[in-house]
């Protein structure tokens, strides 16, 4: 938190903060939570059209197939846990998006994983390279998800750094929709999963600050170790709750832990919260409320349950072997009340949670593109270079690890412009994902409209017709104003180049502080896009005597 | 209607698609937890995924589940068993089939489509194949390597092949003794195997090579 | 009685351990002198038992470790 | 000169274990009265080093171990 805000509380409060307070706020006034730096660009994104049920704002968007069938899409960051823990930090990503897809009441089918590295000259990007990619199988496979896509690039600036982006897709029928929200008091809110540790506490702080150049010994508490296992009873217990029509709202825990997800779940329409703390299953002994409250404790879901009802959901998880219990109420008054053992350890008004005002920083304009001379080397050497290129052989390698076959829907598998996925015996949904991180840095604007143009190609390429976008943001400090500047261009050309398609952005993610040791990354906006296809339409192979033709400038 | 039990051990992954090739092949299936019993089904496929998230050896804790006595007595009835890649080391766990599967010779997950020669087609599950023939279906695991001291103790039912069906090195992605895919028990009602027949049962997904597995253990029960 | 127990499970020798042999080469990569490595499976636990030789030996038969392919190991100390 | 090494990186205490509960719950399931089982790495391998100490110790951080979340031991012995 900045001093300017650290007094803005203080006046709201009319008090100082405990420590316990002090600690919700500063997790919720993070970047990583509040979006206040990005919020008011982002306005700026299309994000309706005849495709979209529900936009940007909750766990994930959703886009109509057809009557019977919405999509879901989400995507998500996990850049700064992936750069100190390449394994664990990867496999919570897929995690993360795979619960957000969830809680909307829709069961997931598919993973994307764009990836970014170091050269691989480097021993340490190696390193990075090859336990990132064994994260995302791990957990990936182990949950029953296939990752069918995704993108795999080098760049120098990610030395000793790397950014992970995962998208997620899942179907629901319509009736199955469950928000994020409540729209009633009295509600028990129950706590489902693992038990709550230490680990990640101050995550999302740890998100939005630089990695220092001793980030390993740091950055220890804000590390998860994955739990596949969970997540996959998590999943099925989720879903067989869901269909009984009794879950009035649900969320994952996530960034800021139980403090986010029960203060949003209930401050979105205006009502409060007890929440009882000591009843949240502990793993350690001697935990705080403090740590109780933020810790960010991976493959975790919190319910929102009518009280008759608490007991036969109940039945649910523990069929699925999974600890719940209910921690909490929502109040028709609008504060956030936590309890300890029967003592109140904390009150503060709800909004003063989820209402972080935004931040705009300065901004500095830099033109950097200039002529450059072609160089002068023959086709031969030409075509060497670029084919040995690590960027863009063929990343076998990466996608035989991952099981994209898994669900039986695979029609178009990993290796072709867009992944297919059958919905029905008569339709497919193609999925991609594209950045351009060198085009993004020499003009942002050009470089972010390059990206959704690649995307779209790509759904064309496989027949298919595009129905929607997700974006996601990975940024170095907003607190640079060139930095600050890319990143708004960055907006305006997905902005200009969606709305050019048509197509609007139903979910997103923005991940600022991507640097090591005060080396900023590029701009890099990924963007991943669904279409609907026809599967008797997809194009199949060339075949021998095909002609060959070019389109285009 | 002849009735099959499609078994979900915490982690099973693979049991909807199952569910859905065999009904595809003329079936019923249900999905059977675990905990429930299967005393009524005329036979169980244990699908494929990663029951107890393949910690401690893939399938070694499913294997000791109470579940098994069941499927145990069900297969001494003579009734069509078969385990599909998870589903396949659960029964060499149990001991319900000779052999153990070990981790890969490049020990990392694999998921590739591979050529498999049929080489036993006097089981519930590969009659309707040609002896020889080869066909194609997608391995997915990180530990298919088959070991077993004898092989004499085993029908040895699919192998890796290359495409005309010759046993070669290069076609083995595991290690595994013999090129083994597949094997069933001297009795034939029990077939273990490591590629998804059920990944390659429709059209759309590449190969319906598979369905003759399901169509051939569902028309055996039936007559 | 409580007893602390480390159990190690090792391949049979002449099966060979794929894991083992990409990480003896990640380490001959680094450039350290390293041959046969091996990587067992290990578990540490507390267990209470009146008779723990025996518990440990049929832990490993009838779970930890598979005897077609493994040997065991393991030491027993009070706790 | 040449060592016999052992080397077991265990999860620093406090963090989530999901194979050690898992596995420690399967024992359970079968009647043994087994608690807090863990499930640390264990690498064993013959050395070849004028300074084992300092480059098992470096073979941990750089490789075997992740610093963040692991503490390791080890034993070095003459071979
Ligand atoms: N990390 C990854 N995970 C899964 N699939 C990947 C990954 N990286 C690349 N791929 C797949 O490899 C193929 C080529 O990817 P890419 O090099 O990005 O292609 P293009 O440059 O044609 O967009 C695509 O099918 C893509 O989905």
């Amino acid at each position: 938190m900045f001093p300017h805000e650290e007094k803005l509380i203080r006046e709201k409060l009319g008090r100082e903060p405990n420590d316990l307070e002090k600690a919700m706020l500063e997790v919720m006034w993070s970047e990583h939570v509040s979006y206040k730096s990005s919020r008011k660009w982002l306005k700026l994104l299309p994000t309706k059209n005849e495709h979209v049920i529900l936009g940007p704002g909750e766990d994930a968007g959703i886009i109509k197939f057809d009557d019977k069938t919405w999509i879901v899409i989400g995507i998500e960051s996990h850049n700064h846990p992936s750069a100190v823990e390449p394994y664990g930090g990867a496999a919570t990503g897929v995690g993360g998006i795979v619960r957000d897809i969830l809680c909307m009441g829709a069961r997931p089918i598919a993973l994307l994983d764009p990836i970014r590295f170091g050269p691989l000259e480097k021993e340490k990007n190696r390193y990075l390279f090859e336990y990132v990619v064994k994260g995302i199988a791990d957990y990936g496979n182990r949950i029953g998800v296939p990752t069918v896509g995704g993108e795999t690039e080098f760049d120098e600036s990610l030395d000793n750094y790397t950014l992970v982006n995962v998208a997620c897709i899942g179907i629901m029928r319509p009736e199955h929709l469950v928000h994020s929200y409540v729209t009633e008091p009295g509600l028990k809110l129950v706590i489902v999963g693992n038990r709550t540790g230490r680990d990640g506490i101050h995550g999302v702080t740890f998100a939005s600050e630089e990695l220092g150049e001793n980030a390993e010994e740091e950055d220890r508490s804000a590390v998860q170790i994955p739990d596949p296992f969970t997540e996959k009873l998590l999943i099925e217990a989720t879903l067989e709750a869901v269909y009984t029509g009794k879950v009035k709202a649900l969320k994952d825990l996530g960034g800021g832990g139980l403090t986010c997800a029960a203060s949003e779940m209930v401050g979105k329409r205006g009502f409060g919260a007890i929440i009882y703390a000591d009843k949240v299953p502990l793993r350690e002994p001697g935990m705080t409320p403090l740590e109780v409250m933020i810790s960010e404790s991976q493959e975790r879901m919190l319910f929102a349950i009518k009280p008759e009802d608490v007991e036969e959901l109940g039945k649910i998880f523990e069929k699925y072997e999974l600890e719940w219990s209910v921690v909490g109420e929502v109040i028709e008054e609008p504060k956030f009340i936590v309890y300890w053992k029967g003592r109140k350890v904390a009150e503060l008004p709800i909004e003063l949670l989820t209402n972080v005002p935004t931040i705009e920083w300065p901004m500095k304009e830099y033109r950097i593109e200039e002529d450059v001379e072609t160089p002068q080397i023959s086709l031969e050497e030409a075509f060497e270079k670029v084919w040995r290129s690590p960027n863009v052989i063929s990343k076998r390698w990466v996608w035989e690890q991952y099981d994209h076959e898994v669900q039986g829907r695979t029609v178009i598998k990993p290796g072709f412009d867009s992944a297919v996925l059958k919905i029905n015996e008569e339709y497919g949904l193609a999925i991609t994902a594209d950045g351009n991180p060198t085009h993004c840095y020499l003009n942002p604007y050009h470089g972010a409209m390059g990206v959704v143009v690649e995307v779209v190609r790509n759904l064309v390429s496989v027949g298919a017709k595009p129905l929607a976008l997700v974006d996601n943001l990975n940024f170095a400090s907003p607190e640079r104003p060139e930095v600050y500047w890319s990143f708004v261009e960055t907006i305006k050309g997905l902005a200009d180049a969606a709305k050019a398609f048509g197509l609007a952005y139903v979910s997103g993610n923005v991940s600022f502080y991507n640097e090591v040791v005060n080396k900023p990354v590029k701009p890099t906006p990924v963007v991943a896009g669904v279409g609907k296809v026809k599967l008797e339409k997809i194009p199949r192979g060339p075949r021998e005597g095909d002609l060959i033709g070019l389109i285009g400038e | 209607m002849v009735k099959f039990a499609v078994v979900v051990f915490p982690g099973t992954n693979c049991d909807f698609e199952t569910v859905e090739a065999i009904k595809r092949a003329g079936g019923k299936a249900e999905r059977v937890w675990y905990k429930d019993s299967i005393k009524d089904y005329d036979g169980v496929v244990i699908p494929g995924g990663f029951s107890y998230a393949d910690y401690l050896r893939a399938g070694a804790i499913a294997a000791r589940q109470r579940i098994m006595e069941e499927i145990r007595e069900l297969a001494e009835e003579g009734r069509p068993i078969l385990g599909i890649c998870n589903g396949f080391q659960i029964l060499t766990e149990a001991g319900l089939l000779p052999g153990a599967l070990r981790p890969n010779k490049i020990p990392r997950f694999l998921c590739k489509w591979v050529h498999l020669k049929v080489v036993d087609v006097r089981t519930p599950f590969t009659y309707l194949y040609e002896e020889g023939e080869v066909v194609r279906m997608p391995i997915a695991h990180a530990e298919g390597n088959y070991y077993i001291d004898d092989p004499s103790k085993v029908r040895i039912v699919f192998q890796y092949s290359d495409e005309k069906g010759s046993i070669t090195e290069e076609a083995n992605p595991n290690g595994s003794v013999l090129n083994i895919a597949g094997v069933a028990n001297m009795e034939g009602n029990i077939l273990g195997m490591m590629p998804h027949p059920e990944r390659a049962s429709h059209y759309f997904l590449g190969s319906e090579d598979g369905l003759k597995v399901f169509k051939g253990m569902v028309e055996w029960v039936r007559s | 009685m409580r007893w602390r127990v480390r159990v190690l499970v090792r391949l049979k020798e002449g099966l060979n351990d794929p894991e083992g042999r990409v990480i003896g080469n990640a380490l001959r990569n680094l450039g350290y002198r390293v041959e046969e490595l091996r990587v067992p499976k290990c578990f540490e636990f507390i267990l209470e038992s009146d008779n723990p030789e025996k518990d440990v030996e049929e832990m490993c038969r009838r779970l930890l470790a598979n005897p077609l392919i493994h040997t065991w190991e393991y030491t027993i100390e009070e706790w």
